[in-house]
């Protein structure tokens, strides 16, 4: 193909270390790639948005947790979300996401691992691939499995860096790859639903679609699979948020009793690859590195910038290309869609709390009868589609009629759940679906 | 596309007449020099004002002119373009059967998108990578006002 | 102004007859603008797309109504409307909107003529410049007032036209104006309470917002304020539907009484004014001409199409002068826009009829407390807001996540309503602001 052999002659990195299968380091790949490089390490960088970015909160270090900096608490901003999670860890602790170059400490430190957290969680704060490999025997699915037995503890000796080079990238051609297990099964599951068999994104995808496969690697919707706590992507049924109840419901899971209501409940986890999916941006083709690692100019080239952060903090280069307005307007247009969502996400998330006090009531009366169950059920699934749109990380913005679609069913729900309660002649829309 | 076919037999047999109203359209519009470069000479039809007028107004101005951007840079090719295109718009134009909101074919826009690599091949060799299927990047997706 | 200089310089129309100020019919216009004409003439072509343009239906003209075709009824395709609207005049008669060559027929012969509706009706329904001021003795404000107070059947033998030529444009000039007193007096009551006093939009307001306001001048929500039945958009407090309630809260008024429920019941009507101004097409400047008029070559001239219509008939001129998509991707997007606002605007739909179920059973059992009270507001709001997108033309387009939210909204209120009936303890989170 003259195409590639023409790209081969002129490759512009001057490559002065051999990258192969071993190479865990990424300084050492930045020898290689000097410019990549340096906007990786600029990922530890704090800068707030109006609703995201993050801003850096100081602290004195500690023996136990040596941070010198943290991001701002999301619970003590908002305490209805206690109130959502109480009995769970995130009602212990719970922040907002800052760049890459922090996930492996703050998944050390985080006041969640009081509840003794399983080596499954290193899957998407760390370099994963050599140590998977190491520990599988030169098998990445088999260490992974291993990984997810062991303790946090135990497993997080064996990692060493933030997601790095070689997790996303192939070190001979540097074309992009899938490492991760949980998302390999995930998009095989979700592909086989929709009529493709045994899909492989390393074989199969487009470049664009890989774009943003390798975020979707991480930033979606997870749960740990009883009884073995397996890592696993609820896409059996499709991405919305319904389809994850289904998906959920169908396994029996929860993920713990709540402990004012003893509803089995569920805790959604940043959803972006599955929100963005329903936005008009994923339609139009448009991919998360185009927003969050748009091309830059150094010198007589153009690289990928490696400095993941909000698109907001670099509008011109991630939004200028495609829309031609100024980058005032293109902000106040993003943040207009983000305070609609803000402010009706505070109403569904008044629904769910207003449910919960009734249903805490209702069971310090000793309730155990079906519209009790019902109405529980209905916390399970209002407050879970309340929660898809709260740790989804883009206030609304990847895909602005969806969340408040979700947001809407959410109130409607949890409402029917405060009717059933009063009145078990009610008839709620939904079925009681979840585990009892 | 079918329609097209029988257009071109049509023309086919109407210039072997000598007398095609292609060829009428073609010596109108100052045709002859439809051969040249001078991007006056798409500016001939006033179909292609707006794009005229907004080259003149964009970064390329100084840079490429129309056929730099719109034909093939091998020499075969880009005379069969010329001709192909140049019969085809000379066609529309005289019987206005073209949508009002003009919309790049997929061949021409693959010729678009081949000769900003002819230009910028260093500046994006870069990101366009080397992939087991050969995807390259698509300029377009990103840049498709950069003419006009 | 340069622009407007060259305009006139090579104003392309020979003008072969001398419009003035009273020349009402549109075919002696048409003499000096024929392709205008021509476009204005083909609204009366029905086409069907998935949600909009308009399907004929043919009747048996009597002499009662003359029609050979109407538009498909809205009332017999979803009945929940007519439990929405049980005792007023909309459940006896409510159709699809068609082409502007109809208007005149359709209101004339609609089968809410029952109720014996006010000569007010006809300010959106024809040509009314000349007719007012001839009532008016010159002066419009003064017809329109006149024209008000008569019965619609003696009102409408004073005008001749649908909304006509002269309606929209002056004749000298052919520049855009606005000549609804409704909208000039509600356009001035908004600026008000944004800050700007004695707005005119004819004198201040730029030429691509007469784009829009031409069409605002109609295609608004509307009442007729008691007891002088004059036509007001209560836009008091702004354009959004909170708004529009606050407003009709304040006037403490109704449009009618329910009947299964004696709620003091609103009726929302077409807002796509309010609801485009809430999305990101408004906020980016494209107007209703834009779309619905969009620009069109005849001959070696471009003129705006008068075939005013849906732009999925036309979408090449109507959108592609923006978005480069192919045609098909265009309409696919649309459309899975409009199928999600469908979707929710039935559960919407859905929760505000079981409120109207449970109150009509509320008040059969004779109950009059605070609560039933509270609740029959809740169904006055909740009901208004999903009215206000079931009313709305665009099936959600014109503001995706606005549309989104209001159905959401909705949802909250009217269960909230359904739990305060059972519990009189409850407090909704929407104080009782309506009339009593
Ligand atoms: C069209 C551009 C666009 C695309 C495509 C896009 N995003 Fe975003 N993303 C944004 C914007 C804008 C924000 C809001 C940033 C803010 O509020 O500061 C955001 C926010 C985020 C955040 C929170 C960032 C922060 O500063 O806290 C994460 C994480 C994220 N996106 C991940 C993704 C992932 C993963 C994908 C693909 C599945 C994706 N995005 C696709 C534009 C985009
Ligand atoms: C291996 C897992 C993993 C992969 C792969 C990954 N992320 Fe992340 N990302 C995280 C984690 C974990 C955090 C939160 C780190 C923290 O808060 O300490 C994060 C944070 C972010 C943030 C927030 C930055 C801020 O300033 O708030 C953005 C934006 C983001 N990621 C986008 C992306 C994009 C775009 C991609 C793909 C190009 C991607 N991520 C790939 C795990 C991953
Ligand atoms: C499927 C991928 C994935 C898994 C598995 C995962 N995380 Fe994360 N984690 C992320 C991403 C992506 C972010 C950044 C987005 C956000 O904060 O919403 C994040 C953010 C965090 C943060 C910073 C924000 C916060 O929540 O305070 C902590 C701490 C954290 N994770 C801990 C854990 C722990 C503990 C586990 C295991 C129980 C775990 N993670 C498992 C992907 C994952
Ligand atoms: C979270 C995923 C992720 C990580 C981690 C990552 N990259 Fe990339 N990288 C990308 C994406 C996405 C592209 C764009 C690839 C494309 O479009 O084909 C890219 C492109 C590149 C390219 C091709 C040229 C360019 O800039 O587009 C190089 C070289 C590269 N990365 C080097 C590195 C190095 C060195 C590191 C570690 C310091 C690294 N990458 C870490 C996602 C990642
Ligand atoms: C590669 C192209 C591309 C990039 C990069 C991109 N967009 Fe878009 N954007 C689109 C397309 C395509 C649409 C759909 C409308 C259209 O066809 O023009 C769209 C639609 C939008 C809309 C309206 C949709 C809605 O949800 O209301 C907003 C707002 C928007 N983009 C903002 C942004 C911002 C902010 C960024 C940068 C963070 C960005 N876009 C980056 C292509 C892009
Ligand atoms: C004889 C009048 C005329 C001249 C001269 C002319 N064009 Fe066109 N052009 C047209 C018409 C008519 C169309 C619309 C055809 C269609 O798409 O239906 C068109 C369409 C195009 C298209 C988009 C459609 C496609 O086939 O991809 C391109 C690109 C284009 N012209 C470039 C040029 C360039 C470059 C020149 C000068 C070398 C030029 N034109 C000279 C009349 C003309
Ligand atoms: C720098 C490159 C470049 C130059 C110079 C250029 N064009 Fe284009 N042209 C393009 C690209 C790229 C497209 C496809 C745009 C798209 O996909 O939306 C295009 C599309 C067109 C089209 C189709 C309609 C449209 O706007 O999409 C016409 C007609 C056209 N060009 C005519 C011209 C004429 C006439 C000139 C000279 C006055 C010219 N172009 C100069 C790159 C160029
Ligand atoms: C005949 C050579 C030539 C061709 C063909 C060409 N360019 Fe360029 N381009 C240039 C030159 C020279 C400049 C620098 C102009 C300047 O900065 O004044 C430039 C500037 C640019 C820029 C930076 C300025 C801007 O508008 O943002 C972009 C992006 C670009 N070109 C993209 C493209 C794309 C995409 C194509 C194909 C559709 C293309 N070019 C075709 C020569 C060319
Ligand atoms: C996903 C979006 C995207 C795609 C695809 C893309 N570019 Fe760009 N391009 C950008 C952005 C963003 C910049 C601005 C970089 C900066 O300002 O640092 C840019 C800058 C450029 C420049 C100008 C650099 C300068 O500052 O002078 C050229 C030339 C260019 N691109 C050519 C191309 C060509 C040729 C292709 C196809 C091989 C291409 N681009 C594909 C987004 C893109
Ligand atoms: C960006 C384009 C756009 C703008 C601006 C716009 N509309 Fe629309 N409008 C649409 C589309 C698309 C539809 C859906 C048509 C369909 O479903 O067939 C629609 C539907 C309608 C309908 C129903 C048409 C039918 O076929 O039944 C009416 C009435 C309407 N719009 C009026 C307006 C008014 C008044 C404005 C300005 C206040 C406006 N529109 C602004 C695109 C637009
Ligand atoms: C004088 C009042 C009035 C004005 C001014 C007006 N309309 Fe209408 N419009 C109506 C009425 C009444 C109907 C419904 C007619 C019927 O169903 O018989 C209608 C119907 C429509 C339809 C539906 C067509 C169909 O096929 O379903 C569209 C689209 C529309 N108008 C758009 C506009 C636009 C755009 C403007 C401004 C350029 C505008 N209208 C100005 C009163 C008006
Ligand atoms: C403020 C402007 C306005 C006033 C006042 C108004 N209409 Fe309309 N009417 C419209 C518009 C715009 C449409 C088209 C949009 C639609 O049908 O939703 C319409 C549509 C209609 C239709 C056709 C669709 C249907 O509802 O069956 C009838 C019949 C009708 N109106 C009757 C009336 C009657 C009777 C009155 C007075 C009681 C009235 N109108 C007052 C603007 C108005
Ligand atoms: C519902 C409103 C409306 C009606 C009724 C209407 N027009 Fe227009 N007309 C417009 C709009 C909007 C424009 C675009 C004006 C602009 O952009 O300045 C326009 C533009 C025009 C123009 C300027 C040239 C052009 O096409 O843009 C002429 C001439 C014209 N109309 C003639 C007529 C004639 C003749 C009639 C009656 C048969 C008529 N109009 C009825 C709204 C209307
Ligand atoms: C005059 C310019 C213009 C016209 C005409 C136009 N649009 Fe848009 N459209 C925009 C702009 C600007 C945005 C916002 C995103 C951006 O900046 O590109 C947008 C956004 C969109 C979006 C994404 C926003 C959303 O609500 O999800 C869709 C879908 C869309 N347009 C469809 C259409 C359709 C269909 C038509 C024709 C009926 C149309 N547009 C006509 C300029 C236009
Ligand atoms: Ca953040
Ligand atoms: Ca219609």
């Amino acid at each position: 193909n003259i195409f590639e052999r023409k790209q081969e002659a002129k490759n512009p990195f001057f490559r002065v270390v051999d990258l192969d299968e071993e190479t865990e380091d990424p300084a050492v790949w930045g020898k290689d790639f000097p410019f990549q490089y340096d906007g990786y390490k600029r990922t530890s960088e704090m800068r707030p948005t109006r609703f995201g970015g993050s801003e850096a909160v100081s602290r004195v270090p500690t023996t136990e947790d040596p941070r010198k900096s943290v991001s701002r608490s999301k619970i003590e901003a908002d305490p209805r979300l206690k109130t959502m999670w109480a009995g769970y860890s995130f009602a212990v602790d719970f922040r907002e996401r800052r760049g890459h170059a922090y996930m492996l400490d703050d998944q050390t430190y985080t006041g969640r691992q009081k509840a003794d957290p399983p080596g499954t969680c290193i899957h998407c704060h760390a370099s994963v691939v050599v140590p998977y490999r190491k520990l599988g025997d030169g098998d990445l699915m088999k260490g992974f499995s291993k990984m997810n037995a062991l303790h946090y503890t135990e497993a997080r000796k064996l990692v060493s860096h933030p997601v790095s080079c070689i997790d996303c990238h192939d070190p001979k051609t540097m074309a992009l790859r899938v490492t991760r297990p949980g998302f390999l099964e995930g998009i095989k599951a979700l592909k086989a639903s929709q009529g493709t068999k045994d899909y492989d994104p390393n074989l199969m995808a487009s470049r664009q679609e890989m774009r943003s496969f390798v975020c979707g690697q991480c930033h979606v919707n997870y749960y740990f699979r009883k009884p073995d706590k397996r890592l696993v992507y609820p896409w059996t049924k499709g991405l919305t948020v319904e389809d994850a109840i289904a998906h959920l419901d169908k396994d029996k899971f929860q993920d713990w009793v709540h402990a004012d209501t003893g509803a089995n409940a569920l805790k959604a986890r940043h959803p972006e690859f599955e929100l963005w999916n329903q936005g008009i941006h994923a339609r139009a083709g448009v991919a998360c590195a185009d927003c969050h690692m748009p091309y830059k100019r150094e010198g007589a080239m153009k690289i990928s910038d490696h400095h993941v952060r909000s698109p907001l903090l670099n509008i011109n280069r991630a939004c200028q290309t495609c829309h031609k307005s100024p980058e005032e307007e293109l902000k106040a247009r993003v943040e207009a869609i983000q305070a609609k969502n803000e402010r009706l996400r505070g109403e569904a998330m008044d629904a769910v709390v207003a449910l919960i006090g009734d249903l805490k009531k209702a069971k310090d009366q000793g309730r155990k009868d079906p519209a009790f169950a019902w109405a529980g059920d209905l916390q399970r699934k209002s407050q879970f589609m309340v929660d898809f749109v709260c740790a989804e990380n883009s206030e609304g913005f990847h895909a602005p009629q969806e969340a408040a679609r979700i947001l809407g069913r959410a109130m409607d729900l949890a409402r029917q759940g405060q009717i059933v309660l009063r009145d078990a002649a009610f008839k709620p829309t939904e079925p009681l679906s979840g585990p009892q | 596309m079918t329609a097209e076919k029988t257009v071109l037999l049509l023309f086919a047999a109407l210039a072997g007449a000598g007398m095609g109203i292609g060829t009428y359209t073609f010596v109108y519009a100052k045709g002859t020099s439809y051969i040249s470069n001078d991007p006056k000479v798409c500016d001939n039809c006033h179909i292609m004002n707006k794009e005229y007028d907004g080259w003149v107004k964009s970064t390329h101005h100084a840079a490429a002119v129309c056929n730099d951007c719109h034909t093939p840079h091998n020499l075969v090719g880009k005379y069969e373009t010329k001709g192909l295109n140049g019969f085809w718009h000379s066609f529309y134009f005289t019987t206005g059967a073209y949508p009002d909101n003009i919309q790049i074919r997929k061949r021409n826009r693959s010729i678009a998108a081949a000769n900003c690599r002819r230009c910028h091949s260093d500046i994006v060799h870069a990101v366009d990578g080397r992939y087991p299927k050969a995807q390259a990047l698509d300029c377009l997706r990103c840049h498709s006002e950069v003419g006009h």
